[in-house]
């Protein structure tokens, strides 16, 4: 197979397998999801052997033509591309195999599956896409199946309207990103991005700001990242491989595919609201007592750390980071999965502990994962994060200041996590009998933990993605020193104050010893959410309903009832002037001739 | 001397203007015939007048088709009015309104 | 038939006038038992003749009896329409008088009659035989709106025709009187001893247009006119006299009267007035549209469907008389006022079929509420009557369609900008009642069926009335469809 | 030019119009029910067959095909039933042809009271639908279009809901007020412009070598924007169209907000746009504004705060008619390109939205979206065919809807920024009240109103009856939105070569 | 000679009018009715119309009025209620006069009438022979149309005013 043969395979596939699945197979859970998971299997080989068959290709056929404008389906397989089909290919093929284990008695399984494989499709699909019409098309999709996959557990009243809030965030999101992409063709007359060039038109601060819009939305930045803690009602698996390891981090890819467009003005902000939302979301991670929001929280300060990444000027960094992630991020999730699993879905961590000998395998590989987040030397996030920090040093001391401190939050909370999650004694029923789940949800786990090991060695991928990997910063001499030096201190700081200070009696230290703290932690952490219910419901609802009643009163009953009655009232007027009476209606003739004769006497 | 043309106009449209008053203010449906006939009449002289001062013929002829329409007019009139009398004992028309609005 | 002849020329109206008083030999000479059978005779005679004539329709226009009369193609449509009106009146009077006590041969013979002088009304270019025309027949509909003398409602009605139609007689008389006696004037140009003849008068006016004399006799012909096809402020009469007039003499009036009274007023306006279009032109247009108007505004809240459809027909002689008055500037228009006849015949013969069969003995009450559910028991009846107020509304696929299309058209030719947008108000008015009264028929929860229109929808047409009214409908949908024919007869020549 | 011996055309609009013939002359109910099935499909059958060959058509006169001519007896005032197809009117022919099917079948399946009248209407409206957008004749085009109008009228009436007979009058006198003004602006354009023919192929060719003036335009395009723009509901003429919707029984507003509301648009692309251009600059500012702000933002406000599902999809439809509107202001080829694909995808997504509402009312007893909530546990399948209708109605990609707004936002670029903007808040609205309906009426735990009706009586997921037309549409929706230039290479062609188009890209 | 005949006779013929406008009973009005036509026909005799002026007294005084009285006495009107003027109508039944007769005056001078010449030669209706030939020649249809207008009248009258429930009625 050529290589563009195997990328059309790649990106047809998950389609093929969904309307397999949905057309047929909506009641055979066990065939749906072999289906899928093959589908999955072949996908991941295609993925890698096209990263690493060294091809590299743009493709393109016309998809719709008004006039001179026109849209292509297309492929633009460069490194980067490579590099992000290659960890979706692999993170998807885990999170398939786990999906296996993690959802055998699930009724929807047939409709989770279908779902899994729309999501594949979407997402290569902005993976593989050349222009950026086609990008918003998947961009699009995957928050569709984003929406699909939250909403499974339909009976839930919390599902539903999670999966509601994250794509119509997204969509809001969206606004801004379309209206940057109509605004990036109208400028430079192409959204194709090989022809894109640094040539400036009239928009430029404009585009690449607009453009971000749609990556905040996605990727969930400050203010629209309320969307993401609220999407972890999905099923685990989906939480793994959506938001937190492929979807959310679309967002920095398009940012990575678009960097041309960049200009400083609009770097800058974009550092700035990826560190904010680094800060802000580890600070909301501190308190939260759900296995998996802590998790999201997590991914939302590790987005952060990406767009601020991005926002100084490296698409190596921010890619880079964003792959490591993926993999450790997906196996915390997946360890997090495990875990609820066997705690028969509890997901308190307070009602959690000592799983450290009851579920070894999840305890190790969740450790792993746990060390490479918080950057322990030698995994895969020491490095990856440390590359952001080199850059912010090179670029800004605020930033840099601000992501160390959002490291020893990270340290802080993760350790909090996992020794509440796994050391000291069970606190609760479930706890006390979880286990081990079977060989397709460790097997995963273990692939995983294997690569947030390692995967911080870039040198040794092979020269796959070098045109990505080239541009992560290295630091020379003293910078590296004091990274260094920094990302050591800050991991001891953070796991060290999070070791000592949490006990593992079940109840939250923090707010148990200062409830000021805590209560201004979760106020931070509710405070976007209180103003958009504040905001949906006080101002967007009412507006509609003064609408609805401007509408309905004023325009169908006042104008259109009044018209109509007016009509009707002279109607009845008219009527009434028949009087029956030969008297009256001898006027009438009487004012006929005499209106008449003016006429002819030329008085009117 | 004689009358002038216009003294005859003149007579006729008075005449027909006292025919259309009668019909206006009378309620009685026997008068308000009569008014009609005298309107009819009130015609027929300006067309004499006419005929006689302009020196044309046509004026003449069409009086005798009008009285002869005009007395048909009337048996037919009559005849509904005295059907209606038995109907309704009455000729009045400020009664004659049992179909109105 | 010999060019030469002038007898030979008014050949329907003398069979007309023969088969009238075969008629009444023939109640005196048959037995009583076969008296039954006389009106069909007359259907019969007049399909003859209407055959007779279809089959001479070519006319040559051509002058007869010293000018009198004027046969021309136009003349050969009218005929022909008041032919169908006549034979379609009778059809609907055999049903009708089955239900009073009255004498039935008479009423067909006065119908033949007023049929043969409302065609030599519109040949007429005489004002003598104008009027006497015009006489014949409006006392024949004296006769006949008073026909059903038993019912006082009836009679009151034909008080208030005879009342309102005499008077306006006078007024039409006076106003030829008048210009009569000014074009015999010596003193003016142009004078002239013929000025009963509408040539001799047209020259007249030729010469003078701005004479105020001739102008008020003008508008005085022109109020006499108006009342005939009752345009506004002659209308007035109108719902009195259709609702106590026996239903198929509301056809008559509703439909032959008024268009007789369109072929005069279409003659007068392009023949004889046309030099004082200065007066004629904006009398017409104000009236045309104070008519759509008034017409629908009064209809938009009657409850009594004969009232209801007398008014709907004022507003439908606004819009013929906007095509009227478009016949000034555009051509056309005079053919689009007999498409709108024509089309208006046939829905409104179809409705009143309905109304008909439905009227029972007391024919002067008839409410909108006794058409509740007549889907249900007749749908026959129902989709005659569906159709026949679709075409009046003017909604395709029916023959109201294309007329009112026409008037559009014309009107817009001739650029009575402002009475188009009086006459969107009129349909859009329109539609309500005419909708209504379809509601009525066919949405069955507004009130219970009377056992009354059960009765009489279950018992239904009966054959001719029922063909006649199947024949309509159809007509109807197919002149939707298809102009072709029609519209090659009123324009072809 | 003659008739052809296979007109397929004249077979779709005749094939309905014979059944319903036939039905009314009084067949019995079991074959009228049997003969409908025909009639429906045969419409269906031969749109797809020209959509199939409309690529191949070769011969093309002024970019129709299929072209053929009936006289009907007033050729000396340029009218004949002329039918043929361009680029602009195939895609809504094979709408109406697909839309009249599933509505057909679904009515066939609704066990109606008083089935056959009920047939009678619809097969007359599908006849009407499909002589609308086949007519190159102006004036058949119209004839057609009232002949659809006045069965859903009547229909409304008989076997509608709440508040029928008002909704009826109310749209009646509306719609006929639209129809009027518009009947009179192609009168006006019949009468100005000297070509003394109804047939738009003459009038194209005359007004392009002898435009009207620009007072003209102005005055006409004015006329048949207000006419068109009833029909379509423009803001603030749009009451009639939630009232309407609500009440009219499934089929109806299927056909008719899927199909038949589509005639003003489509007549201000066919008609007025190329017709009258400088009146259309003239309007354009004008409607852009009203149509942003009134049938965008507003009306997307007012079906945000709906209860009433049936309600709220016909406010949505108002709503997305904004965008229609937009893409018209807009003026380019890119603009009208995108309002004909958004006719195509509004007109099957809307038509599915009110088929599910309706088989959602047969399982939940009302359209209150209040008393709904976790149907989805009991219809699964109607609750995946709901969540894909909305989302394909809140412009998802991937269904048709997303080929007609992209251009027509792209479009309303150049034309106006700050409407661009305005338009775009558009999405999000259509996703908020879309989805917040999905979750009301499927997801979540039961409603305790629902619990007892669901208890009463269990209800059950759709069976083929509703099911079958859904996915026609459903299919078609997802077709034309996997592979837009099945739809688009046509537009394209018709729009550019249009001799008075305006300049692409403006 | 001419113009104090004319006068008396104007006079008589308004007077009359007048008083079959303003008359107490329908008697009274016949009787008013009845004189104004004699004025009439006077003044047609002084128009040299003596055919015409004998046949008005025929017809309408002869049998037109006999008529009305007769129907008067038929229906025994006299205990009917008196007419009286009610103030609005009388008033707008004057305003009504007034304006005719304001349009009547106008129609006067403006109308430019004046200037005709009383011609000397016979008119049609002064004699029965001339006015023969002209209805049977170039009148000869209208003649023959009244004939079948007489005829319908003569049927209507019979059909209306025929005591209802006669055996003819009953099928």
């Amino acid at each position: 197979m050529t290589p563009l043969n195997t990328a059309l395979f790649v990106l047809i596939a998950p389609l093929a397998s969904a309307a397999l699945i949905m057309l047929f197979l909506g009641r055979r859970g066990a065939a749906a999801s072999a289906v899928s998971v093959v589908t999955a299997a072949l996908v991941a080989c295609g993925a890698l052997s096209l990263a690493f068959g060294g091809g590299r290709f743009t493709a393109a056929w016309e998809w719709l033509r008004f006039g001179s404008f026109a849209i292509s389906i297309g492929f633009k397989f460069d490194d980067l591309a490579a590099l992000m089909l290659s960890v979706v290919g692999v993170i998807g093929l885990c999170v398939h195999v786990y999906s296996l284990g993690y959802m055998s008695d699930d009724a929807g399984k047939a409709r989770y599956f279908g779902g899994l494989s729309i999501f594949m499709f979407s997402m290569i699909g902005i993976v593989l896409a050349d222009n950026l019409f086609m990008m918003f098309i998947f961009w699009d999709l995957v928050g569709f199946s984003s929406y699909f996959l939250i909403n499974h557990w339909r009976e839930r009243k919390s599902a539903s309207d999670a999966a509601k809030k994250a794509f119509i965030v997204n969509r809001v999101g969206d606004f801004g990103f379309l209206l940057g992409i109509i605004l990036c063709y109208r400028a430079n007359g192409t959204v194709n991005l090989s022809a894109l060039g640094a040539d400036h038109a009239v928009y430029s601060r404009l585009i690449p700001l607009l453009l971000f819009c749609g990556a905040v939305g996605k990727s969930a930045q400050l203010p629209l990242q309320v969307w993401l803690p609220d999407a972890m009602e999905g099923p685990t698996p989906v939480s793994a491989l959506i938001h937190a390891a492929t979807m959310v981090a679309a967002g920095i890819y398009m940012l990575c595919r678009i960097n041309v467009l960049m200009v400083p003005e609009a770097q800058s902000i974009i550092t700035w609201v990826g560190t904010l939302t680094a800060l802000y979301a580890a600070l909301c991670a501190v308190t939260q007592r759900d296995i998996k929001k802590v998790l999201a929280y997590s991914t939302l300060s590790q987005l952060g750390y990406m767009v601020a990444a991005f926002g100084m000027g490296s698409v190596g960094a921010a890619m880079f980071h964003l792959t490591t992630h993926a993999f450790f991020k997906a196996l915390l999730f997946l360890g997090a999965g495990s875990v609820i699993l066997g705690c028969h879905h509890e997901q308190d961590i307070f009602r959690m502990g000592g799983l450290r000998t009851r579920m070894p395998v999840t305890f190790w590989t969740f450790t792993v994962a746990v060390a490479a987040i918080v950057g322990l030397p030698g995994l895969a996030g020491f490095f990856s994060k440390d590359a952001i920090l080199v850059l912010a040093l090179e670029s800004n001391r605020a930033v840099f200041a601000v992501l160390a401190f959002t490291a020893i939050l990270t340290a802080f909370y993760m350790l909090r996590l996992w020794k509440i999650v796994f050391l000291g004694a069970p606190h609760g029923e479930s706890a006390q009998h979880a286990h081990d789940g079977g060989i397709s949800l460790t097997a995963p786990l273990v692939l995983l933990a294997a690569l947030s090991a390692v995967g911080g060695y870039w040198r040794a991928y092979p020269r796959a993605f070098e045109g990505v990997f080239s541009q992560i910063p290295e630091a020379q001499g003293a910078t590296h020193a004091i990274v260094l030096a920094a990302s050591i201190i800050v991991l001891v700081i953070g796991a060290g104050t999070a070791l000592a200070f949490y006990a593992t009696d079940g109840r939250d230290a923090l707010e148990g010893k200062s409830r000021s703290v805590f209560g201004f932690l979760v106020a931070l952490r509710t405070s976007f959410d209180t103003a958009y219910d504040y905001y949906v419901a006080e101002i967007q609802q009412r507006a509609a309903m003064v609408f609805n009643f401007i509408d309905v009163v004023g325009l169908a009953g006042v104008v259109v009832r009044g018209l109509a009655g007016a009509t009707e009232f002279v109607g009845f007027g008219a009527r009434a002037l028949h009087t029956g009476r030969l008297n009256n209606y001898v006027y009438w003739f009487l004012g006929g001739v005499a209106v008449l004769w003016a006429f002819a006497a030329g008085v009117l | 001397m004689k009358p002038s043309l216009d003294a005859y106009v003149l007579l006729s449209a008075a005449l027909f203007a006292i025919g259309f008053l009668g019909v206006l203010v009378r309620r009685n449906t026997l008068v308000i015939y009569m008014c009609l006939e005298l309107m009819l009449v009130a015609a027929t002289l300006a067309l004499v007048a006419f005929s006689r001062f302009n020196g044309t013929e046509d004026g003449d002829v069409f009086v005798f088709f009008i009285l002869t329409v005009a007395a048909a007019e009337v048996a037919v009139g009559l005849a509904i009015i005295v059907a209606l009398f038995r109907a309704r004992q009455t000729v009045e028309v400020d009664r004659l309104d049992s179909m109105k609005h | 038939m010999a060019a030469g002849n002038p007898w030979s020329a008014i050949w329907p109206e003398i069979s007309l006038g023969c088969l009238a008083l075969l008629l009444l030999v023939l109640e005196t000479v048959l037995p009583r038992a076969a008296h039954g059978r006389i009106p069909l005779v007359s259907i019969a005679g007049q399909l003859g003749i209407l055959v007779a004539l279809a089959f001479n329709f070519d006319a040559p226009q051509r002058a007869a009896f010293n000018g009198l009369l004027m046969l021309s193609p136009h003349g050969q449509l009218m005929r022909a329409f008041f032919l169908i009106s006549s034979i379609l009146v009778s059809v609907l009077a055999r049903h009708s008088l089955s239900w009073q006590r009255v004498p039935r041969v008479e009423f067909h013979h006065v119908v033949l009659v007023v049929a043969a002088a409302m065609m030599l009304l519109v040949e007429s270019r005489n004002f003598v035989m104008l009027f006497v025309a015009l006489e014949t027949v409006t006392v024949g509909l004296y006769i006949l709106v008073s026909y059903y003398r038993s019912n006082p409602k009836t009679l009151e009605a034909g008080l208030k025709y005879l009342v309102m139609g005499a008077l306006s007689s006078a007024l039409l008389l006076f106003g030829i009187v008048l210009l009569y006696g000014v074009s015999g004037s010596p003193g003016l140009a142009g004078r002239t001893g013929e000025a009963m003849q509408y040539a001799g008068l047209a020259g007249f006016l030729e010469a003078n247009p701005n004479n105020f004399l001739a102008a008020a006799g003008i508008v005085l012909v022109l109020s006499g006119v108006a009342f005939k096809i009752g345009a506004f402020p002659f209308q007035i009469w109108i719902p009195d006299v259709y609702q106590g007039a026996p239903t198929p003499v509301t056809a008559l009036l509703a439909v032959a009267s008024k268009a007789a009274g369109f072929g005069v007023l279409l003659i007068l306006v392009t023949e004889v007035f046309a030099p004082y279009a200065w007066l004629v032109g904006p009398v017409l247009t104000i009236m045309a549209a104070a008519t759509i108007l008034f017409g629908n505004l009064a209809a938009l809240k009657q409850n009594n469907v004969k009232r209801l459809i007398g008014l709907s027909g004022v507003s439908h002689a606004g819009f013929i008389l906007l095509a009227v008055v478009s016949a000034a500037r555009e051509p056309m228009a005079i053919g689009a006022v007999y498409f709108y006849l024509y089309a208006y015949l046939i829905a409104s013969f179809a409705v009143f079929g309905v109304m008909t069969v439905l009227a029972g003995p007391d024919d002067t009450e008839q409410e909108l509420g006794d058409y509740a559910g007549l889907a249900r028991e007749s749908p026959f009846l129902a989709g005659v009557l569906a159709c026949g107020l679709g075409s009046l509304a003017g909604i395709p696929p029916f023959a109201g369609f294309v007329a009112k299309l026409f008037v559009f058209v014309a009107a817009f030719k001739a650029g009575h900008f402002g009475l188009i947008a009086v006459a969107v108000a009129g349909v859009v008015i329109s539609i309500y009642y005419y909708f209504g009264w379809i509601r009525m028929a066919y949405f069955d929860d507004e009130a219970a069926v009377s056992p009354k229109t059960a009765e009489r929808a279950r018992a239904g047409a009966g054959l001719t009335l029922g063909v006649a009214l199947a024949a309509l409908t159809l007509g109807s949908v197919v002149l939707g469809f298809y102009q072709g024919p029609l519209w090659s007869w009123v324009f072809g020549r | 030019m003659s008739a052809p011996a296979f007109d397929p055309l004249l077979i779709s609009v005749a094939a309905p119009l014979a059944v319903a013939l036939a039905i009314a002359l009084g067949l019995p109910k079991r074959w009228a029910v049997k003969l409908a099935y025909a009639g429906f499909a045969v419409p269906a059958l031969m749109a797809l067959g020209v959509w199939w060959q409309f690529g191949s058509a070769a011969k093309e006169t002024h970019g129709y095909a299929f072209l053929s001519r009936y006289s009907t007896g007033l050729d000396q005032f340029g009218i004949g039933l002329k039918l043929g197809l361009n680029g602009i009117s195939l895609p809504l022919f094979v709408l109406a042809g697909l839309v009249g099917f599933a509505a057909g079948l679904y009515a066939i399946q609704s066990k109606a009271e008083r089935m056959k009248t009920y047939l009678l209407l619809l097969l007359a409206m599908h006849a009407g639908l499909m002589g609308t957008f086949a007519s190159v004749d102006v004036f058949f085009f119209y004839f057609f279009h009232e002949m659809a109008l006045i069965p859903t009228f009547i229909m409304v009436g008989i076997w509608g809901g709440r508040d029928r007979t008002y909704a009826a009058m109310m749209m009646t006198i509306y719609l006929t007020l639209g129809a009027t003004l518009s009947l009179v602006g192609l009168i006006a354009i019949y009468a100005k412009s000297g070509a003394s023919s109804f047939d738009l192929m003459v009038l194209r060719d005359t007004l392009a070598s002898r435009p009207l003036g620009e007072v003209t335009q102005e005055h006409i395009f004015g006329l048949l924007l207000f006419g068109f723009g009833i029909l379509v509901s423009l803001w603030p003429f749009h009451s009639w169209a939630p009232l309407g919707y609500g009440a009219a029984p499934s089929s109806a507003a299927m056909l008719h907000a899927g199909v038949l509301k589509k005639f003003g648009l489509y007549g201000l692309l066919q008609i007025a746009l190329p017709l009258l251009p400088l009146g259309a600059a003239h309007w354009s500012h004008t409607l852009a504004v009203v149509a942003a702000v009134g049938n965008v933002l507003a009306i997307g406000l007012v079906t945000m705060a709906q209860r009433d599902l049936k309600q709220m999809v016909g406010y949505s439809s108002v709503m997305h008619m904004g965008y229609a509107f937009l893409g018209i202001a807009a003026g380019s080829v890119l603009g009208a390109g995108g309002v004909v694909m958004l006719m195509v995808a509004h007109g099957l997504s809307v038509a599915l939205l009110f088929l599910l509402s309706t088989s959602i009312y047969h399982r939940t007893r009302t359209f209150d979206m209040e008393k709904m909530g976790g149907l989805a546990q009991h219809a699964p399948v109607l609750a995946g065919l709901f969540v894909a209708a909305t989302f394909a109605s809140a412009g998802l990609p991937g269904f048709a809807n997303f080929w007609g707004e992209l251009p027509i936002f792209v479009a309303l670029w150049n034309f106006s920024h700050v409407l661009t903007v305005t338009a775009l808040t558009g999405t999000v609205i259509s996703a908020i009240y879309g989805l917040r309906a999905a979750a009301r009426v499927f997801f979540g735990p039961q409603s305790t109103a629902f619990a007892q009706v669901a208890a009463a009586n269990p209800p059950s997921d759709i069976g083929w009856g509703e099911k079958l037309p859904a996915l026609v549409l459903i299919a078609t929706l997802l077709f034309v939105g996997i592979w837009p230039k099945s739809f688009s290479a046509a537009i394209n062609r018709a729009l550019t070569n249009t001799p008075a188009a305006m300049v692409a890209s403006r | 000679m001419d113009q104090i005949a004319f006068i008396s006779l104007s006079v008589l013929a308004l007077a009359s009018a007048l008083g079959v406008v303003l008359s107490k009973n329908a008697v009274n009005g016949a009787m008013c009715l009845l004189l104004c036509l004699a004025g009439i026909a006077g003044l047609f005799v002084q128009l040299h119309a003596y055919f015409l002026a004998f046949i008005l007294v025929w017809v309408y005084a002869g049998a037109v009025v006999a008529l009305f009285l007769f129907i008067v006495m038929l229906l025994d009107m006299q205990g009917g209620r008196p007419w009286r003027f009610r103030a609005a109508q009388a008033f707008a039944g004057f305003m009504a006069a007034a304006l005719l007769l304001v349009g009547l005056d106008l129609l006067a001078v403006r109308g430019r009438l004046g200037a005709g010449p009383n011609v000397g030669q016979a008119a049609v209706g002064s004699s029965l022979k001339l006015y023969a030939y002209q209805l049977f020649t170039t009148y000869l249809l209208p003649v023959q149309v009244m004939g079948f207008l007489l005829l319908i009248a003569m049927l209507g009258v019979i059909v209306i005013s025929r005591r209802i429930g006669g055996a003819e009625d009953s099928r």
